[in-house]
């Protein structure tokens, strides 16, 4: 069984004891264990089941290459599933949930898949499930979606918040294992500023564990010296629970760090997300050990030796009483020795080296273990928990010699690099033969915004994997780091340090060699994802022969830990079938990041009330508490009705329009564009970016304008207005302030650079106010102190002054069809206003209007809206506004691209109006059809809606639509089917509903 | 995430400051030209791998538009100039052919 | 070509599946085929597919100069829809989704054409009219969509927020028969029924030249040494503007980085593909269980399959903010690819300046989605030297004449 | 004019640092020849200040100058000297081609201080905190919004953006601020 030993664990204080769950069960840990050390503590070896077959799986590593326990955590805002047990640290009311099983991980349904593996191989459901047709989605992909998945879906809300921080290093550091302490060290003695950072909670990687001595301390004590030194130093930043995630372009670098993981209860934000900037990246990332292939590797009990020594030596834990050691490669030895020193049992050490291992070997003979060399395991037995492993000649095909009783195996095929940081950006590979593994190609890095290299791998992750060698590697990338820095590197003493002699490691991609397809069936490449040896072998015969098929033919690699066990395991595989070197069969593409981050994480602050700028007017208050129904419009929120008690937005509408045509209606129109062109050449500007003549505005005066395109359609339009001889203020839309200021200043620093003119975005200087209505000079008149007389101020005139003790600019423009004016008064007196002509207004039911009624207004006038008339498709002449589109200029934007074949097509629709025959309103977006249906089977249409409405004033529904020979069909009926399955027909008339002489805004 | 550099305000900023503005040394075609010429100015474009000469607005920032000389194959930024050029200056053609000896991008070498 | 079926299966689980043949062979090029189509991604091979299918050209070699499916067919989010606005997209993309639905017969081979159905979510009002245009159009269109309400939608997507304090979803538009498909397989699925016609498949093979006379293509020069054809197409998204610059002409295309990511994988939680344009985010789950997340593409030309993360991270708030869940489940991996976009963002099928040269190219984002009507679209061009009624619409001459297909209607919302 | 009002009247946040809303501000957007001495003058009679260099800002208590781009400088005056500072210019450089808009109203100004003041705009704003010193403006984004700042005293930075985002800018900067938010780098 495994269980707390009696003593050791350095990471853990037994001080401490810490009190959490396990499916329920209550259980106890200590304060820096895992959930993982500590499961395993209380005798819990089988912590998940298997994607695929949902075989029992217990862990089999102790760090973020951990496929097997994963977890559903915490609860309700606070529930996370798929949680790593290696590097979730336990603390008091921990809550962890095992996966994938029903009704219960010990009893699992799912598990028959399992009786059925022979039938389900690699891409089994790519030959299969195919009749009858409609079964797959019916039948077919609901099971196997329900059997798929892992953790359960969150529920609630995030309970949680998150942020990012912007930081930037001379040299970030990726691993605060020996080499990157070292790495660090060496820069920061240099002078560069140095960000270290270690997913990890502690310091010092596998160095503590493995370590030997430093400079005649034990390796522990020589990384807490190293960390004390860095920590004294101005220049050198430590952050601990913070990963390496990604490495991208120009020296971005993405840390995840981990706030509140372990200490839920206290305040502030659970992950900070670090955008970094480094000129120079060292990834001392360390490596990973890897599994060996033999059948029954996956069975609750075998282990990666490496992680069962880490948990003997960080947390005091043994995974078993009795446990076989096998290995390829020296390094396994160790973990022997550890069990040994824990007063545990290790009944024999299965070397697959014919020539067995080193000093390693003797050491572990003189302690009295058993060592048979060329040896393997031919199969594991147990179902739950390791039984016995029965022994055979790794040359053969796995003739059973001998059966030994435990409960744990060790395993080890040697260790892998972690290339992932050094790789996201493009740093390439070479394929080490001696050592059996890829590590970085120093020559071929990962290019940054200079074109030169700014990753530089570090000890373990750069291949070198004992650790003399690899101190003075890190010292050497320190260097390089800082050299490329232009500083100058300077020496630094490395520790004095033993390095025992090692027996070279024999690459072993199947155990035994000659194992027949029972046996591979049966040997684990990616245990999360339930990819085997056979299913490999299986796409390169089927011809699924590059990296990339295999690993999606099969899923290898594809797992939640992406493959950090299984991919160089699995294309040693593919290797070997396709007859060809490992190189040959390359890696697939190492994407961020590293490990999974929380998706909480990347989205930061911006959530709920801050996910996006909401832009409000001086009296955006004021619409909140008075029931306005909101739109969004670009990033604003405009009113679009102010609903009062009982009454629904239709009826606000109505009412609104009703109320404005009859007597006064008030709108915030200070989301309208107001841009100040100013300058000599201004008017010429204003000519090229309008339709319109511009130049020949008088100062004063106000003229409606289109803007196009270079591309020849509408894209905005609005009422400009010459303040002065050389100042033109021109309106936008409310979705184009921005959009046509940066049109202006493009054409003006990019084309027509030697004109004189500055232009100003000075929207929110001004609220502006539309009084609309009959009583609308009244109520000025009442405010008083600007004559808005028509003779003083006549229709598309502008005057300034003090309106009521307002600094008001007031242009007569009218966009419902009424005597109405616009005032823009400060910003900050915007509010005042506002209210001021409530008050004044009052006896004349002064009524605040929202978008729509604005809408329907212009809509019974004819008058056009961007957006609605136009989609990005429309020229000024498909909606009778030639009048509008200067004959006199030589050019404008736009201009020229009308002239192309297809838009001076007279066969192209035309605005009119519309009017059903009932007096029914067509519905929003609908078609006229016409006549059959083109070569696609489509039927012909000969026109389409572009505005309807229920016209209040009317009392009847009116559209606007472009019609194909619209004009010249007065009176004409056309179809309009509608996807309500009615057919509405209207009559072809003109644009203008309402006061088409115009009289009413004249006045 | 790329780093410019805007020659106007020096400001060494992420690419989140800016924004992209397309193919660079536009030639205007209004009325009169042909519609090849035409079409040729606001549609075919410049795509190569390797060397490309490109517009950027410092949009978060002093808002001035400038030229970026980068490689789309690598992301290396050979470095930005003004906009109000016609072609690119010689230092940064200088930097070109050191770089990608051999360069040429539409009639520029 | 051996069947594929459960009882085969079963048959070869009995001999360890030591029984299955290659899914296509890796021949060496001949000297010279009627048709070379250069790129093997989704929309090469079924473009072949459909040549040997409709037209009986078999004689035909798909070169390919990396894997086949190694490009966009294996990079994008697999959604399956054809609910377009204007005519000419909606035909090819409906004649696409309708080839969909039985392909893993025509093929004897599983894509997974999950119909589980899509929607696109209407967050402002102006959405709501656009979306209920579209539906309008759809149905003279022969494309099955409606316009549905905010209830509606909860109840086909109950892991989503209606009332985001920012943009609260007024509705969607549905279309019940979109959906996903499992992208590597309708690669794998048509070079294995391309390959069963004698189709050559010439994998890891790069094209560096294109040979031609008197304003004819004559062959191609590739790594595996010059082969010679009657017609040419070239079907190679992100690099299309390589090839057209070999064959000597320009194309109205720039090649930009599009990404996407995966979380880790959950039990299933989301049944329909939801795309929400306001915030520019669409999710769906994979039969796998991870959520399938994609937004936009980055604003300048790249070839590295490699975007910025500011654009991860705008794709993610706009889901985390319509999915409030996703914000305690994990990003597993992000990646990009490239995409070709044209100057009105649709597609180019047709003609080239080269009479026996065509082309098929500029997808931008929704090449996946159009690979069976793509490839029959292309096929019939090809074998008949002319466009037909599929392809009509999407010659590049429309870039001269100022005759666009713009899907992306609404200039910018504006009051 | 009595009533006139700030976007947010002066709100205010503690957290690992103070957030305030600083209330109206005099800011003159100036567009013109930056080199030409008539400028300089111009701008330092009703500024008070030297023009700055590229990238500088010079502010003496409500009234400053800060360089914006290469044609562009921020004229800060009292806000209610705003329009009188503005006519003052037109008469200066009548004639010349230059521009002078009053846009007081069209911004908000926020104070972040305290001791991590810096990390607070470092959560937000892509920019490296630990060399920016009093002297300098920087024109970014703070999180999804164009935005300027300067430190006007040690460990207190102004922030300006516009009016119509002070919420947002209020409501991120608050998050950015929030308790038991320290990173501990600066």
């Amino acid at each position: 069984m495994s269980t707390r030993l009696t003593h050791g664990g350095r990471r853990i204080d037994r001080s401490k004891p810490v009190t959490f769950s396990f499916n329920g069960k209550s259980l106890k840990g200590f304060q820096g264990d895992t959930l993982a050390s500590a499961l395993l503590a209380n005798d819990q070896m089988m912590m998940g089941r298997s994607f695929k077959y949902h075989r029992p799986r217990g862990v089999v590593a102790s760090g973020a290459e951990e496929p097997n326990a994963l977890m559903n955590m915490g609860e309700g805002g606070k529930f996370e599933p798929n949680q790593r047990a290696t590097t979730t640290e336990v603390f008091d009311g921990l809550a962890a949930k095992s996966q994938n099983h029903w009704p219960n991980l010990e009893f699992d349904i799912g598990v028959i898949n399992n009786s059925f593996a022979r039938f389900l191989p690699a891409g089994f459901y790519y030959k299969t499930f195919l009749f009858p047709r409609f079964a797959w989605k019916h039948i077919y992909e609901p099971f196997i979606r329900q059997s798929a998945g892992l953790g359960q879906a969150p529920k609630a809300r995030d309970a949680d918040t998150y942020e990012h921080f912007y930081f930037f290093a001379d040299v970030a550091v990726i691993g605060g294992g020996l080499a990157g302490l070292q790495a660090a060290k060496t820069a920061a003695l240099s002078g560069a500023k140095v960000l270290l950072m270690e997913q990890d909670p502690f310091w010092g990687g596998r160095a503590a564990v493995d370590g030997g001595e430093l400079d005649g301390a034990p390796a522990a004590e020589y990384v807490s010296r190293l960390v004390a030194e860095l920590e004294a130093m101005e220049n050198v930043t430590l952050r601990t629970r913070m990963m390496g995630a990604g490495v991208y372009d120009h020296g971005y670098l993405l840390g995840y760090e981990r706030l509140r993981d372990h200490a839920p209860e206290l305040a502030g934000p659970r992950h900070r997300l670090w955008k970094i900037r480094a000129s120079q990246i060292i990834t001392a990332s360390g490596a990973i050990e890897r599994p060996l292939s033999f059948a029954g590797n996956d069975i609750p009990g075998v282990m990666l030796a490496g992680a069962l020594r880490d948990y003997i030596a960080d947390y005091g834990v043994s995974a078993g009483d009795r446990v076989v050691v096998v290995t390829n490669n020296d390094d396994a030895y160790k973990t022997a020795m550890a069990v040994k020193a824990a007063g545990l049992d290790v009944p024999v050490i299965l070397d697959a080296r014919a020539g067995g291992g080193g000093a390693a070997a003797d050491a572990a003979r003189a302690a009295g273990i058993r060592v048979e060399n060329g040896k393997a395991i031919a199969k594991v037995t147990g179902g739950k928990r390791v039984k016995s492993v029965k022994i055979c000649a790794q040359a053969g095909e796995g003739g059973v010699l001998e059966e030994i009783a435990c409960d744990a195996v060790a395993m080890s095929g040697g260790w892998s690099p972690v290339v992932h940081l050094w790789s996201h950006c493009g740093g390439k590979l070479v394929w080490d033969e001696e050592h059996a593994m890829f590590r970085p190609d120093e020559t071929r890095p990962p290019l940054g915004a200079t074109g030169e290299g700014f990753v530089i791998p570090a000890g373990a992750a750069n291949g070198v994997m004992d650790m003399g060698v690899g101190l003075a590697d890190a010292d050497h990338a320190g260097r390089k780091a800082v050299e490329a820095l232009g500083l100058t590197a300077k020496a630094v003493k490395l520790p004095e340090f033993e390095q025992a002699a090692e027996a070279p490691l024999e690459p072993v991609w199947m155990m035994p060699q000659g194992a027949g397809p029972k046996l591979r069936m049966k040997a684990w490449l990616d245990y999360q994802n339930d990819v085997k040896v056979s299913d490999v072998q299986l796409a390169a015969q089927e011809g699924y022969e590059s990296v990339e098929h295999t690993k999606r033919y099969t899923t290898l690699g594809m797992a939640t830990d992406q493959g950090k066990l299984s991919n160089i395991n699995g294309l040693a595989v593919l290797s070997e079938t396709l007859g060809q070197a490992i190189p040959e069969t390359g890696t697939t593409t190492f994407r961020p990041p590293y490990t999974p981050i929380s998706i909480g994480s990347i989205a930061g602050e911006a959530r709920g009330a801050v996910f996006q700028p909401l832009r409000r007017t001086p009296m955006h208050d004021w619409h909140e508490a008075n029931g306005a129904y909101f739109e969004p419009v670009g990033q604003w929120r405009r009113a679009y009705t102010y609903q009062r008690a009982g009454e629904s937005v239709h009826e606000a509408v109505n009412r609104e329009i009703l109320a404005t045509r009859e007597s006064l209606g008030l709108l915030d129109a200070s989301t309208l564009g107001k841009l100040i062109v100013k300058g000599p050449d201004a008017g010429k500007f204003l000519d090229m970016l309008y339709t319109n003549m511009m130049s020949t505005l008088k100062p004063g005066k106000c003229r409606y304008g289109l803007m196009c395109s270079e591309n020849g359609f509408l894209s905005d339009d609005g009422v400009v207005v010459r303040l002065d001889e050389e100042t033109f203020l021109c309106h936008t839309t409310t979705g184009g302030a921005e959009r046509i200021h940066g049109h202006m200043e493009e054409w003006l620093q990019t084309e027509w650079w030697d004109w004189q003119v500055y232009v100003t975005n000075a929207t929110e200087q001004w609220a502006q106010i539309g009084v609309v209505g009959p009583n609308s000079r009244k109520v000025l008149e009442k405010l008083g102190g600007v004559d808005v007389s028509k003779e003083a101020l006549g229709f598309m005139e502008y005057t300034a002054g003090k309106l009521g003790g307002f600094d008001a600019r007031i242009f007569r423009i009218s966009f419902a069809g009424e005597l109405s004016y616009e005032i823009a008064v400060p910003a900050s007196q915007g509010r005042a206003l506002w209210d001021a002509l409530f008050e004044a207004g009052a006896e004349f039911n002064a009524t605040a209007y929202g978008t729509e009624a604005m809408h329907v207004m212009r809509a019974e006038k004819g008058f056009i809206m961007i957006g609605d008339e136009t989609d990005g498709t429309i020229i000024p002449q498909d909606l009778g506004l030639s009048w509008a589109i200067s004959k006199k200029k030589e050019d404008f934007l736009g201009k020229r691209a009308q002239e192309r074949a297809f838009m001076a097509d007279p066969e192209r629709w035309q605005l009119v109006g519309l009017e059903t025959v009932d007096g029914s309103v067509i519905p929003d977006g609908a078609y006229a059809v016409a006549e059959g249906k083109n070569a696609n089977g489509q039927r012909n249409v000969q026109g389409r809606v572009t505005s309807t409405y229920f016209s209040p004033t009317l009392g009847k529904g009116i559209a606007m639509g472009l019609i194909h020979k619209g004009p010249e069909r007065m009176g004409e009926t056309v179809d309009f089917p509608g996807t309500d399955g009615k057919t509405y027909t209207a009559k072809i008339v003109s644009a203008v509903f309402y006061d088409p002489e115009g009289e009413k805004q004249n006045v | 995430m790329l780093i410019l550099e805007c020659p106007y305000c020096g400001v060494k900023g992420e690419e989140t400051e800016f924004h992209a503005g397309g193919e660079a040394h536009l030639k205007r075609f209004g009325p009169g030209s042909s519609d090849e010429d035409f079409e040729t100015y606001l549609f075919m474009r410049e795509n190569p791998k390797g060397v490309h000469l490109e517009r950027w607005r410092h949009a978060n920032g002093c808002g001035k538009w400038f030229h970026a000389a980068r490689c789309t194959m690598t992301l290396e930024v050979f470095g930005t100039y003004s906009a109000q050029t016609l072609e690119p200056p010689k230092e940064i053609k200088d930097i070109l052919t050191a770089k990608r000896p051999g360069w040429s991008w539409r009639n520029f070498k | 070509m051996r069947r594929y079926s459960a009882f085969a299966v079963a048959r070869e689980a009995a001999r360890f599946h030591t029984g299955w043949e290659r899914a296509w062979r890796s021949p060496q090029p001949k000297k010279k085929y009627d048709v070379i189509i250069v790129g093997a991604g989704g929309h090469g091979l079924a473009t072949a597919f459909y040549l040997g299918k409709n037209f009986g050209i078999t004689n035909v070699a798909i070169i390919e100069k990396g894997w086949l499916g190694g490009g966009n067919t294996g990079r994008n989010t697999t959604i399956i829809r054809s609910n377009y606005l204007q005519d000419p997209s909606a035909a090819l993309y409906e004649k696409a989704r309708s080839l969909y639905e039985t392909m893993s017969q025509d093929l004897n081979y599983n894509v997974m054409f999950s119909p589980r159905g899509v929607i696109m979510l209407a967050q402002t009002e102006h959405e709501v009219r656009g979306y209920k245009r579209t539906a309008h159009a759809n149905m003279l269109q022969g494309v099955e969509t409606r316009f549905i309400g905010p209830e509606e939608v909860k109840k086909l997507v109950p892991i989503i927020s209606l009332e985001g304090p920012r943009y609260p979803v007024l509705g969607g538009l549905y279309q019940a028969r979109g959906g996903t498909g499992r992208h590597d397989a309708v690669a794998w699925g048509y070079a294995r029924a391309c390959s069963d016609m004698g189709m050559d498949i010439i994998q890891q093979c790069e094209v560096t030249g294109v040979r031609s006379s008197g304003g004819k293509v004559t062959g191609v020069d590739t790594t595996k040494g010059a082969i010679d054809c009657d017609k040419l197409g070239l079907v190679v998204a992100g690099n299309s503007g390589a090839l057209a610059n070999m064959a000597g002409f320009r194309l109205p295309m720039e090649s930009v980085a599009l990404q996407a990511l995966v979380s880790e994988p959950i039990k299933p939680c989301m049944d329909v593909v939801v795309m929400a344009n306001t915030v520019h985010g669409y999710m769906s789950q994979s039969d796998k269980g991870e959520m399938v997340i994609g937004g936009g593409t980055d604003g300048f030309n790249n070839y590295t399959q490699r975007g910025s993360f500011h654009h991860i991270e705008e794709t993610v708030r706009a889901l985390v903010e319509t999915f409030p869940m996703v914000s305690r489940l994990k990003m597993l991996r992000q990646w990009g690819g490239i995409v070709d976009v044209t100057g009105d963002r649709s597609p180019v099928i047709g003609k080239t300046p080269l009479g026996n040269c065509f082309i098929n190219a500029g997808w931008g984002t929704g090449g996946f989605k159009a690979i069976p009507g793509g490839g029959w679209a292309t096929a019939e061009l090809i074998a008949k030297g002319e466009p037909g009624p599929l392809s009509a619409e999407f010659g590049m001459e429309r870039f001269i004449e100022g005759r666009f297909i713009d899907e992306s209607v609404a200039a910018g919302v504006a009051h | 004019m009595s009533d006139v009002r700030s976007a947010l009247a002066g709100a205010s946040f503690e957290g690992i640092a103070r957030v305030k809303e600083a209330g109206l501000r005099g800011m003159i957007s100036f567009r013109g020849d930056l080199s030409a001495s008539k400028v300089k003058a111009a701008l330092k009679a009703v500024s008070g200040v030297d023009m700055p260099g590229q990238r500088g800002c010079v502010v003496n208590g409500e009234s400053g100058l800060a360089w914006m781009s290469p044609d562009e400088v921020l004229v800060m005056v009292p806000h209610d000297e705003a329009d009188g500072a503005v006519e003052k210019l037109n008469k200066a450089l009548k004639g010349q081609h230059f521009m002078a808009e009053n846009v007081s109203d069209a911004r908000a100004v926020f104070t972040v201080s305290g001791k991590h003041a810096r990390e607070v705009i470092a959560k937000l704003a892509p920019v490296d905190m630990s060399g920016f010193q009093a002297g300098e403006i920087r024109r970014t984004r703070i999180a999804q919004v164009a935005a300027a700042f300067w430190m006007h005293e040690a460990d207190a930075l102004t922030v300006v953006c516009f009016r119509s985002g002070a919420e947002y800018m209020f409501g991120t900067l608050k998050i950015a601020a929030q308790t038991g938010s320290e990173v501990g780098v600066y």
